[in-house]
């Protein structure tokens, strides 16, 4: 950057230095690069508390673990309580109804390239769980206006024999009828 | 600069190959409860700072920090993490400590490598994308603008085609620089592979360690060259494993313990990244021991150290590292190891524990497999391997391929 | 014992979505411009701190180690820190206890993104920021995070998008006089950003800092040394961090209670006690026109709930009683991650020392504090400088 | 142990598959794109000198990294694509750790006229030789396949 460009703005940082380049200065090749795809692949074990809540959801039911100092029964659960940093205590299992605690209307992929049919995603509270413990989770079976925070909304499951073990065995939340509570 | 920082409490988990039973937080636990109680203090109200040592391609997450604070107990306390081996956690404890503002920190480094998929990979991708990585072989070219879409039931293949011959093992940046270490110094494979057969004889005496073995020097010289003069039995396996430290200042210290290891000094230096114009004689750990010896007072590192461990993730390495650390002349690593002094009743007894090459090599948790040997060691709690009369060791530890950074603590016997 | 910190010089790149320069030389440009300022030569200065946020933007692991030739850093004691976002105002606190401790004398510090590199957009490293187990089957976007805590956030106070538009237009035009911004708009109104696309409700597009290239650096130096470098030292008076439990599902998201305990321990440091009436400005983070609501709560700088009315009256104006990002923010000037310690860090500098040019604070700003806020909603990092 | 329940049954753990994959274009950077650019059109290689500390950098950069000063246009300099063999090794094994095909001789290379070198592939046949000291140079892809990337090279041969 020459001098005087340099001594174009008042105060500090007195320059700003950088190239600029856009898109088509790439699609036209008129700078270099190196393109690289790596090889990044995992395979995390579980350990005890996740294996555990995995199993269950394929069996349709959503489990808990209580820490006995706090008194919290935790979903997800863990094996320790971040709280009390001990070792959490005995398995609870949980209804597959719960509130919205949050949620947002997404019309964005996960690579931010826009969608027309919204995504409703929110995180729920389980019920027989600590106040706030839940996960997120999808919503369906409703209009995205009628999405409210405060609701009450109920799993619904895919059939046992697609089940995986995986979160997605849930296949999302719908409003829970009022003959449900 | 008047408050010492001492080591109040240790914890580890057991090493090993895999650990399919536990998730990295479980493993994270185990070592940091193990450590506080260690150092008898609760880390809900005790502790004022955690430190992880971690990096996010090791783990799998592109933001590690976020999975770390209530495993080790930070939750809702200050906690951050440090991209470096474990000792640099515990180099920033220590300045952490001496501000004042600071009094206990808790230190964390670990592995899940058993996690890694594509370990090899993974280290290729810490190298120069435009002027190294290349030369390992054949670059996918994906469609630009195409996104990858992988997920659990559509997990991308393993090994691409051309990958499956093609891209060379980063490792090769090890074998170049074992051959310059041997060209330079007169040292001999069948030296360096007596490096490989003492640590692997050492870990038979520390329960926690994984690759105990007895071998033999023509058992080494006859593992196959992976990276020529680079044998299979020169590299350290890696290995599953989390180690806590509990940093503390004096007074705190003393109204929990009598018997105080004090952390003297340490250094820590980096050379340039770049391979082309990077020299191969470990600068950086003797820049790294300079400093830790200035801090720590010692002017003649041959007498005043009684036992080291050194990184060994290769054999020569441990060598290597030996002279850069001013324990050894140039070229004198190998005699000294020939004629014993490097064991464990000699007169430097260097890798008590093993090192990378007996317990493995766990990573980011490297230093802190270190610098725990010599903790258990100054405390005498390392039973079987217990080397007398110690007072003064040191831990050092490199970040390995490709990098050319290091770290080394002192320690002292209060 | 405990070392007074002074700050030097600080310097910062140009912010765009992709830069030319490579992540080495992003981070030379800016430190040189630092080192300038300072007036300082490379071997003057004793440590370096790396601060990047996550590798899988660059696209290189371990990337500390790449950078650091860029950083003045060869053949010195040199170490990265990470906290996601919090890295912006970490690695100064990092910068802070090198010095502090009387380990080092002068200590440089260098934060370097350059989330371009990562295709096809930088939210596709985003994506392996989630719990791969909860969260990632589910192929969640970045943005839910920050509409739901959002969403949250709005209907706990009944705060109006209105009110929340007006920090999107208050730094956009605030970033008007900062050379290096990228989203600078001396004619952004409510409207705009009303009308502007949903990306997932509440978010809209001009609610969102952008992804960018950038570096910044910053030189610390302690007091005994000071003297050699400047008459009319700037002072580390406080930090502070706090993280919260990775489990975000657990917790309520109105009130970033993290944010509050990393202000607290800073305050307390500085010896603050009241600090609305203390502090003369802040730069609290805002990659989201809300986050800088949520934060100036979280920093006790106004009640829960307050935020939005104290923005509406025009107190946070940069001629207003309480200038909040007079910077231009990451709304305004861009959202290189770590790099942002150029807006939540160097901006305190400038401001304070009177150097800030066309975005200088009238008045005589005594204490500003900048705040930085990373992970998955969780990590906050504070810094307090006075003159 | 730290916790009250452990897995004992083998079949029980279970495993998640998951990745970090992206795709990443890397520019050239400044520096490296006058070289690239230069690679395409010509046969030789591009080299900096430090004003201060007279260095022949090797590949090309913004600044000196010793001495912390920009290099000025001036002093670029075309250096020849060849070299001497500093190092080299004989790499036998994939990323994966499996049996590469042909084994692979990797060169670190000084390059000619300059002091910094190049990782390089040595082409050859003769795995049990010594190449320190041996001259090579550099088997660049045609003019009209370069694409501004370190793999115009294709290898190194004996010269």
């Amino acid at each position: 950057m020459s001098e005087e460009e340099k001594r174009q703005f008042e105060g500090y940082p007195k320059y700003a230095p950088g190239t600029h380049v856009r898109d088509k200065h790439i699609y036209n090749k008129e700078i270099t690069y190196t393109w690289w795809e790596p090889e990044v692949q995992y395979s995390w074990s579980l350990g005890p508390a996740m294996s555990r809540f995995l199993q269950e959801l394929k069996a349709g039911k959503i489990i808990g673990k209580k820490c006995n100092t706090c008194d919290r029964v935790i979903v997800p659960p863990r094996m320790f309580c971040e709280y009390c940093y001990n070792p959490t205590g005995e398995w609870v299992y949980l209804k597959d109804t719960g509130t919205v605690e949050t949620f947002s209307i997404s019309y964005l992929d996960p690579d931010a390239r826009r969608i027309e049919e919204p995504i409703l995603i929110g995180v729920i509270s389980i019920d027989g769980a600590a106040p706030k413990h839940g996960f997120m989770h999808y919503f369906g079976e409703m209009k995205p206006e009628e999405l409210k925070i405060g609701m009450r909304v109920k799993a619904v499951w895919k059939p046992e024999n697609e089940r995986t073990g995986s979160i997605t065995d849930i296949k999302y939340f719908r409003p829970l009828r009022g003959d449900e509570e | 600069m008047s408050k010492k920082v001492c080591i109040i409490g240790i914890g580890h988990t057991d090493f090993n190959s895999m650990t399919p039973d536990v998730e990295w937080k479980e493993l994270m636990y185990e070592a940091c409860q193990k450590a506080y109680v260690d150092a008898g203090i609760n880390p809900r109200k005790d502790v004022d700072s955690f430190i992880t040592c971690a990096e996010d391609y090791w783990e799998g997450f592109s933001i590690f920090d976020e999975f770390v604070p209530d495993q080790i107990g930070a939750t809702l306390r200050p906690c951050c993490t440090v991209c470096g081996d474990g000792l640099y956690g515990l180099g920033n404890a220590y300045m952490q400590i001496k501000t004042g503002v600071i009094n206990v920190v808790s230190v964390e480094a670990h592995s899940k490598v058993s996690d890694l998929l594509t370990y090899g990979d993974i280290v290729l991708h810490a190298f120069d994308p435009l002027y190294e990585r290349p030369i390992s072989g054949p670059i996918e070219r994906p469609n630009y603008g195409g996104s990858p879409k992988y997920s659990q039931d559509h997990p991308k293949p393993l090994v691409g085609k051309t990958n499956e011959t093609e891209r060379v093992h980063p490792y090769f940046l090890a074998g170049l620089e074992m051959q310059y270490y041997l060209k330079k110094t007169g040292t001999t494979e069948e030296q360096c592979a007596l490096v490989a057969v003492k640590n692997k004889k050492n870990a038979f005496f520390n329960p926690y360690a994984d690759y105990e073995a007895n071998i033999t020097v023509d058992d080494v010289m006859k593992s196959e060259y992976l990276f020529k003069p680079l044998k299979r039995y020169d590299i350290s396996p890696n290995v599953d494993g989390a180690v806590c430290f509990v940093l503390a200042d004096e007074e705190t210290a003393k109204s929990l313990s009598d018997n105080m290891i004090y952390l003297e000094g340490f250094g820590w230096s980096s050379e340039t990244p770049w391979i082309s114009t990077r020299g191969m004689d470990a600068l950086y750990a003797k820049r790294a021991a300079k400093m830790a010896y200035k801090m720590a007072g010692i002017t003649q590192p041959r007498k005043e150290i009684d036992i080291v461990e050194v990184d060994d993730r290769f054999t020569y390495k441990e060598l290597q590292h030996l002279e850069a650390l001013g324990l050894a002349r140039e070229g004198e690593a190998a005699k000294m190891l020939e004629e014993g002094e490097l064991n464990l009743d000699g007169a430097l007894p260097t890798n008590v524990s093993g090192g990378s090459l007996g317990v493995g090599n766990c990573l980011e948790a490297t230093g802190l497999q270190k610098a725990l040997e010599i903790v258990t060691q100054l405390r005498g709690h390392a039973g079987k391997r217990q080397v007398t009369d110690v007072e003064t060791g040191l831990a050092q530890a490199w970040r390995g391929i490709p990098s050319g950074s290091g770290v080394v603590a002192i320690f002292k016997k209060g | 014992m405990k070392k007074q910190v002074a700050v030097i010089g600080a310097g910062m790149t140009l912010f765009r979505r992709k830069l030319k320069e490579t992540g080495k030389e992003l981070s030379f440009l800016a430190t040189k411009m630092a080192m300038e300022e300072a007036g300082i030569q490379k071997d003057e200065i004793d440590m370096v701190v790396m601060g990047s946020a996550p590798d899988a933007f660059d696209g290189i692991h371990m990337k500390g180690e790449n950078l650091l030739d860029g950083a003045a850093a060869v053949g010195k004691p040199y170490v990265r820190v990470f906290n996601g976002g919090g890295t912006g105002v970490f690695a100064p606190i990092a910068g802070w206890w090198h010095v502090a401790s009387g380990v080092a004398d002068v200590c440089l510090v260098v934060c370097e993104e350059k989330m371009g590199s990562c295709y096809p957009h930088p939210q596709t490293a985003f994506r392996h920021i989630w719990d791969p187990i909860l969260d990632r089957p589910l192929n969640p976007n970045l943005v839910w995070l920050f509409a739901m805590e959002m969403n949250r956030y709005m209907t706990v106070h009944n705060i109006k998008k209105e009110d929340i538009a007006l920090v999107a237009v208050k730094n956009k035009r605030n970033a008007v006089g900062h050379p290096c911004a990228q989203l600078a708009d001396p004619n952004i109104t409510v409207e705009d950003v009303l009308n502007s696309e949903v990306m997932a409700w509440p978010v809209q597009r001009l609610d969102i800092s952008p992804p960018s290239d950038g570096a910044s650096a910053l030189i610390f130096c302690s007091e005994d040394v000071v003297h050699k470098f400047t008459d009319d030292p700037i002072w580390v008076a406080g930090v502070g961090w706090n993280i919260d439990s990775t489990m975000w599902t657990n917790r309520d998201l109105y009130f970033p209670r993290y944010v509050a305990n990393a202000a607290k321990m800073a305050y307390k440091m500085a010896g603050i006690t009241n600090p609305p009436k203390e502090i003369d400005f802040a730069e609290p983070y805002d990659p989201f026109d809300y986050k800088e609501l949520h934060h100036m709560e979280g920093l006790l700088l106004c009640k829960k709930g307050e935020a939005p009315i104290l923005t509406r009256e025009g107190v946070t104006q940069r001629d207003g009683d309480l200038p909040i990002c007079p910077s231009g923010g990451l709304l305004g000037v861009g959202n290189p991650i770590a790099a942002t310690m150029g807006q939540k860090v160097c901006e305190l500098y400038w401001q304070l020392a009177g150097k800030a040019g066309k975005r200088q604070i009238p008045g005589d700003p005594r204490v500003g504090v900048g705040q930085a806020w990373g992970d998955i909603m969780q990590m906050a990092t504070v810094m307090i400088l006075k003159r | 142990m730290t916790f009250t329940e452990k897995q004992t049954d083998p079949t029980s753990p279970m495993h998640w598959r998951g990745d970090m994959q992206a795709d990443y274009l890397y520019p050239s950077g400044i520096a490296g794109d006058k070289f690239f650019k230069h690679l395409k059109e010509h046969d030789s290689f591009l080299a900096t000198k430090c004003s201060k500390c007279g260095k022949i950098l090797f590949p090309p950069r913004l600044y000196c990294e010793d001495c912390f000063e920009e290099i000025p246009e001036s002093n670029w300099i075309e250096v020849p694509a060849s070299g001497t063999v500093k190092l080299f090794t004989v790499a036998t094994i994939n990323a994966h750790g499996k049996k590469l095909e042909e084994p692979k001789v990797i060169g670190l290379i000084n390059i000619d006229n300059t002091d910094g070198c190049l990782l390089g592939i040595i082409k050859t046949t003769d795995y049990g030789k010594d190449f320190i000291g041996v001259k090579v140079k550099a088997v660049l892809k045609p003019q009209n396949e370069r694409e501004g990337t370190l793999k115009d090279v294709l290898y190194f041969e004996e010269y």
